[in-house]
């Protein structure tokens, strides 16, 4: 078998993966999880709610790696740059992705659990300014001058990863009306274990989910790349034929 | 030594270049001035004075905000305009002079906007500081330089750009929110005197840690934006 | 020795190739003028050479390095004034001889120099942006000539000259040719422009260009 | 109708040269959407729930117009490159028709950013309107057409000034003060459910007498700027 | 019968004349060529005559009115193309062309003649602004042509072409002054340039100029 026809296959067996893993998550939320005390029902959005926030906070990561290797590999290794910077708008795409559905989740719990469907608490404004620098970061990407996308944009990178824990610090003081820290909190923090297996499947059913959309649009975005690549040298071996 | 003699060549031209056209600072002055009628107007600070307090920073720095970030895309479009920037690229000097120069010539007019700004301010919100005013002389310079570093970097991010004008705020503004945040905060406490000074001074430290690392990136990567392609 | 040399560079600008395979050296001493319908890539070569924008294939070089890396021993003027419009003449080449300050001496020809070379009054106060077009392209030979550069690109340094400052710059090009160079190496010009026949005097080689290649090189015999 | 037929040709130009980078429309959207989380945090209307609603009206008006302004400037930084201008200044066509045609491109523009907007904002304010809302949808187009009609009229006044991007908010903004201080107060109005329908609707009537008034004199008096030297 | 006329006309720009007293005429169907060096107030007459700025002191005259009420019958060509960098060729030459519709016919000629004439590509979708320097002074020569003026004043059209591609643009004048015009008078060209010789098979008079005053005006006998 040819290289590509094993990506093809792994890429078939970890969707088939993904899904399975999601339907378990799914079963365990909806049926098997115990029911939550003052909630209710309502509660269950926590096992998509909560991974997608973490996954949201996970992916930067993955896209401020790819960025620092296209700054360092620009001039020594093209080719491998230009992989990296396709990483990188995949990465940084799905952080959008991710970020925006814990909003969206976040909003319509909030409705039925605050009676409001936004307040300006300090995880909630950060949620939502991870959200906006990722999207600032895409829209450079849109405006800035051909030939100049990749550096430009991945010294936003650079910037919009610094920003990320200095917003988690300096918002950390804020009033706040958002659940506090259930991991790795105080002393009565923690979940009841019998939501531990949902939360768990979820989180890793989204995380796969995450991983082979990133790897679906960088796939894509390589694509682009190599038929732009094609074009420009088609260009030029088209004007080699005509005579001197 | 030798750097520092470049960064003050450059500013000196940059000083130079205002003081010959002199418009981005009255400009910037006269903006800020309608930015505070406007609000003014828009929320009758006369009538509810508590209120004037608490919103009074955030008022502030929102106007000197936006009137910064208009100077600021400014301050590039003259290295552009004859494709000066192409000269600047071809020289021999480092890079960064050339930002840590013009940074510093944007802080000297913000600044200089600020000092004229701050008593019409306090006139026209009908202002009593009930902190310790003294703090302000603090974080007035840390949050405006949180302000010009990164604006300064990135107008020159978005200088080649297709919707220059446009770029800067919208990559400016979600950078710098945590650093709004820091600023409004402590100018709000100070001016309504509610935190406690052991808090101001968290919001001071961490604006201060902000300018830091701001400073630091911004030099560092500045060559590799001006040279991208 | 090469002054500068492209080894089978390209520049393409999306689909767009400006610049396609060009081999080409530029010995030290000599003065190539490039020809070339318009959108021939002309700029484009000269840009590279200049180390403004890199080949998107193949390499350049100058000076046995990386074009970006020589800025102290190169000097680039395009078709633009490359100079502040609120400034006067001095105070534009003032500023920009500071930024090639080196190490011992304060060097790089005076600003004064410069200006009566290219015939401009050095004490004129108006600033830059009231000058007519041929008086800007002045100012701009003015800066690139103070700096004393071992290799110089000129962009189109005659299109908006009435004829005789035309033939003044190519004068002074000539002599410029003839200033002695510290590490005694030969001063090295390489230009582009649609006037062939004002450049002659001083073309050692031409360069002739068609859809971004390199058609033609031809070298001048010493008559 | 030949006139009408001039200004439709102008529109569809612009629509034209909007849709073919059609980002600085996503740009003025995000930047809008930006304000309204500077101003939340500068303000903080979740701790202060009346105040919120007090000062939304002012606040929506006041980002409206940054981002409009932004937007104004642009489009006739279009027209200016390449000496298009001149073009335009050479075609026998009348030159008002360039101004009708343009205001009301821009105008689309920032109604299709209201429309987007306005629930954004509600949401993060976290609004009831108590009054009658349906009146809103009278008051935005009215105090956008006010804001937009000047706008591109000064815009166009500032082009050949040298520091143009920072001389219209100059000029804009006293000018349209008056304008601003309906709007605020009507919109505020139905949002509080404060002032009476009678008061609001002076403050409605008011607003189309400023319309009606302006959109005279600029179409009056374009011709006049476009030539000035 | 004059197409356009200065009467002692000057234009001052705070205390500097960039056009002094200027005097001249220019009959119906005759091709004036200015000359003169860099600021010798060239592109200022040109501006003048087209209406797009006025004489401090003096008067201009175009067919008998006011020049900026003859904008039908008048077309100018400047350095700058004056075309929209996002729009084709093709879109900017008809939306000008609408600009230009009059009363009865759609006339204006059509823009694809006009950019076929000027060796341009119609269907070409590349916007204006990625066009090459001599492919955007051609489209801008297409923008001028297609509204059939009666007078047309062309600034340094020659500036950025090749060798080819200004003779051509000649031969394309040349032509131009043979279309037929509807009320029976002749078509006036006047540019300005610094290649005298390009100019030379289609100019019938030259006008130089030096520091903003007209020194000399030659009548070329018809051979
Ligand atoms: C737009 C609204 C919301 C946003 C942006 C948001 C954002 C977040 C984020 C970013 C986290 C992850 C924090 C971390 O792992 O450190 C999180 C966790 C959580 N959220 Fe929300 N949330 C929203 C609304 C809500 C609502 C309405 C509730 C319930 C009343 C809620 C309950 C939780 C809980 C219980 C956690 C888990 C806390 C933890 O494990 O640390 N969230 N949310
Ligand atoms: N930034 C760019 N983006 C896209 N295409 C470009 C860019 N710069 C140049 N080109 C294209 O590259 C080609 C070569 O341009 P270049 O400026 O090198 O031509 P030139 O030989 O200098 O022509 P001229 O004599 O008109 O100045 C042109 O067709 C032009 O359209
Ligand atoms: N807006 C202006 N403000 C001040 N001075 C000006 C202005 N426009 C032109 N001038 C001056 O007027 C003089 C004549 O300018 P003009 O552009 O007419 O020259 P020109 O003959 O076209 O020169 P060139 O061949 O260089 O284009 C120049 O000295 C120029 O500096
Ligand atoms: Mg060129
Ligand atoms: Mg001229």
């Amino acid at each position: 078998m040819d290289r590509s026809s094993i990506i093809r296959t792994t890429a078939w067996l970890w969707l088939a993966a993904t899904v399975v893993v999601l339907v378990l998550g799914f079963r365990q939320a909806i049926f098997v999880a115990p029911m939550e005390a003052t909630m209710g029902n309502l509660q269950r959005i926590f096992y998509y709610h909560v991974p997608h926030a973490i996954l949201g906070l996970v992916f930067p990561y993955i896209n401020v790696a790819a960025s620092l290797a296209f700054l360092y590999w620009r001039r020594r290794d093209p080719l491998k740059a230009l992989s990296a910077d396709a990483l990188a708008v995949a990465s940084a795409e799905v952080t959008v992705l991710f970020a925006g559905i814990c909003l969206a989740s976040g909003m319509l719990w909030g409705k039925p659990a605050w009676g409001i469907w936004w307040a300006w608490d300090a995880r909630l404004t950060t949620e939502l300014i991870l959200w906006l620098l990722y999207v600032s970061y895409l829209l450079l990407r849109r405006f800035s001058p051909t030939g100049q996308t990749g550096v430009l944009s991945a010294v936003l990178a650079v910037f919009a990863a610094i920003d990320v824990p200095i917003i988690y610090m300096s918002i950390h003081w804020w009033r706040t009306q958002h659940p506090a820290p259930v991991f790795g909190g105080g002393a009565d923090s923690g979940v009841d274990p019998a939501m531990m297996p949902a939360f768990l499947l979820n989180l890793a059913g989204w995380a796969m989910w995450g991983l082979l959309l990133i790897g679906f649009r960088f796939a894509l975005e390589r694509r682009r790349q190599l038929a732009e690549q094609e074009a420009a040298l088609l260009a030029i071996e088209a004007s080699l034929e005509t005579p001197q | 030594m030798k750097y520092a003699r470049y960064v003050l060549d450059h500013l000196k031209k940059d000083l130079r270049l205002e003081w010959r056209s002199r418009d981005s600072i009255n400009g910037m002055l006269f903006f800020v001035l309608l930015v505070v009628v406007v609000f003014a107007i828009a929320f009758d600070p006369a009538s509810y004075p508590t209120m004037a307090r608490q919103i009074s920073g955030g008022i502030l720095w929102v106007g000197l905000l936006f009137a910064s970030m208009t100077a600021l895309n400014q301050s590039w479009t003259r290295e552009q305009r004859n494709q000066v920037l192409e000269a600047q690229r071809m020289a021999p000097s480092p890079a960064s002079a050339l930002f840590v120069g013009k940074a510093l010539a944007n802080m000297i007019f913000v600044l200089l906007v600020e000092v004229v700004l701050g008593p019409i301010f306090i006139v026209f919100f009908n202002l009593h500081v009930l902190g310790n005013a003294w703090l302000l002389a603090l974080i007035l310079p840390l949050g405006t330089w949180a302000l010009v570093v990164n604006g300064t970097f990135f107008a020159a991010l978005g200088l080649r750009a297709r919707n220059r004008e446009l770029l800067l705020p919208l990559i400016l503004l979600p950078l710098s929110l945590p650093a709004v945040l820091m600023m409004v905060q402590a100018t709000s406490g100070v001016i309504t005197g509610d935190l406690d000074p052991i808090q101001i001074r968290t919001w001071i430290t961490q604006l201060a840690g902000f300018d830091i690392i701001y400073t630091t990136v911004c030099v560092l990567f500045f060559e590799t934006v001006l040279n991208a392609e | 020795m090469t002054a500068a040399s492209l080894d089978s560079a390209s520049k393409i600008y999306g689909t767009f190739a400006a610049l396609r395979n060009a081999t080409a050296t530029f010995p030290m001493g000599t003065c190539t003028v490039i020809l070339g319908e318009n959108g021939a890539g002309k700029s484009t070569l000269l840009r590279i050479v200049a180390g403004l924008i890199t080949p998107s294939r193949g390499t350049a070089t100058v000076f046995g390095g990386a074009p970006h890396k020589q800025r102290r021993r190169v000097a680039y003027m395009s078709h633009a004034p490359m100079l502040y419009d609120e400034l006067t003449a001095m105070e534009n080449l003032k500023y920009f001889s500071k930024l090639h300050r080196s190490e011992g001496c304060d060097c790089a020809g005076s600003p004064e120099m410069a200006l009566r070379a290219v015939g401009l009054d050095p004490t004129l106060t108006r600033p830059v942006g009231q000058y007519s077009q041929g008086m800007r392209q002045r100012a701009s030979l003015a800066r690139v000539l103070q700096t004393d550069p071992e290799l110089l690109l000129l962009d189109e340094p005659f299109s908006n000259l009435d004829v005789k400052s035309s033939q003044h710059m190519v004068e002074l090009l000539a002599d410029f040719r003839t200033w002695p160079v510290a590490g005694g190496s030969a001063r090295t010009i390489i230009l582009t422009t649609h006037q062939a026949s004002l450049a002659e005097p001083i073309a050692d080689r031409t360069i002739t260009m068609r859809q971004g290649q390199i058609v033609d090189t031809a070298v001048r015999q010493p008559a």
